[in-house]
């Protein structure tokens, strides 16, 4: 069961996660990411480039997939405006063992930060709005995914 | 070639997408950063810290170097931050 | 937010794992551990160490806590006889960020696979009943715990 | 010194429990484990593999070369296999 899917409005990311547990699987992994207030944001909002987001969301997916021979994958982003408290993304994995749903949950948050066209705005009190910064971090993240281990 | 921008990139030239039928000379991605700053004041400013920039030709993440070859669409744009 | 326990009765994941989301954070991981049939099996029955169980699981709890900063932390473990595809055990974890929910997540789901006392024993549908035997691999990845990265 | 077993050892040993006065010369864990195999058969079985075998005073996970000390109760089990 695999489930990609970018929305403009919010998720029921605990329905979309309960699924994955239904596939006799002995392993449930789940990353939420959520749109966060740290000190006079409004709210979030999430540019994107239709023709290739999910088509790269795809892609990822089906990597992590065949490497960590996934049962189920479910990865759900956000596009538009996104309220502080709201998830921007939820990535699940269901595998048979514990390794393989935890690393795989890691790979897919890891690697769309830094492969998936977004674009995060923060719309602040004062009624300004800045583009978020990408963080070198993200990067060697990533990285450490490069060679499979 | 049908161009694409995003984010701050977009803001600076000031359309989100063009269609440009680019000179034979312009064979990879800096190339066409190159000629397009030669073109207009604002392609400038956008390009101006070209670390700062990311490409997908035809859907697909390039690095700067890249040749354009038959491709269709070249979108320029700020590292993502999705997620 | 902490809440560990222990219950002898089917759990909702989701409800727990909500109100991890309402702490603000940027970041909440889960791992779920199901109780999976691979082949033959009609439940897992849970044995615990009364007197020690919690006081296990707060004390990893509190570490996890303290080494990630975590913002809050989920662990709920069930006791007694668990039908196949029912959860086994639920861990959640709320950050800031994602690497310290994330690896929090993991270690929390390692560690008590070596380190809290239960013993699954397996019932078949011959009416066998069998203790599994602890993996060599759970020590391993307990052990690249050990110190601090 | 208060003897508690789970699992395996709990069925081998046929007890779950058991409340046990332990020689002056028995001072750590694994002493007691060789008192006990002395005492009765059972025991011989539940304790043929040492190293199948984890141990806890006082609720505290603890190595075969502890000593016991003022301890008050001694588990003995099978490596744990919960989650």
């Amino acid at each position: 069961m695999i489930r990609v899917e970018l929305t403009d409005t919010a998720f029921d990311g605990a329905a979309a996660l309960a699924r994955l547990a239904l596939l006799r699987g002995g392993a449930v992994a789940s990353f939420t990411g959520i749109a966060r207030d740290d000190g006079g944001v409004t709210a979030i909002e999430l540019e994107h480039y239709p023709a290739m987001t999910k088509a790269s969301l795809d892609a990822l997916v089906k990597e992590a997939v065949t490497r960590w021979s996934l049962l189920g994958c479910i990865l759900i982003h956000r596009v538009g405006v996104v309220a502080i408290g709201e998830a921007i993304v939820l990535v699940g994995t269901a595998a048979s063992h514990r390794a393989e749903a935890l690393e795989a949950c890691a790979y897919l948050i890891d690697r769309l930060k830094t492969d998936a066209p977004f674009w995060k705005k923060e719309h602040r009190i004062d009624g300004s709005a800045l583009w978020v910064e990408a963080k070198a971090s993200d990067d060697l993240r990533a990285g450490k995914w490069a060679n499979p281990d | 070639m049908r161009l694409v921008y995003f984010a701050r990139v977009r803001e600076a030239i000031g359309v989100g997408g063009e269609d440009r039928a680019l000179p034979e000379t312009v064979l990879t991605v800096a190339d066409c950063l190159d000629w397009l700053v030669g073109e207009n004041a604002n392609y400038a400013a956008a390009f101006a810290d070209r670390d700062k920039l990311r490409f997908a030709l035809d859907q697909q993440m390039v690095r700067e170097g890249t040749a354009l070859e038959g491709a269709t669409e070249l979108a320029i744009f700020p590292p993502v931050t999705g997620g």
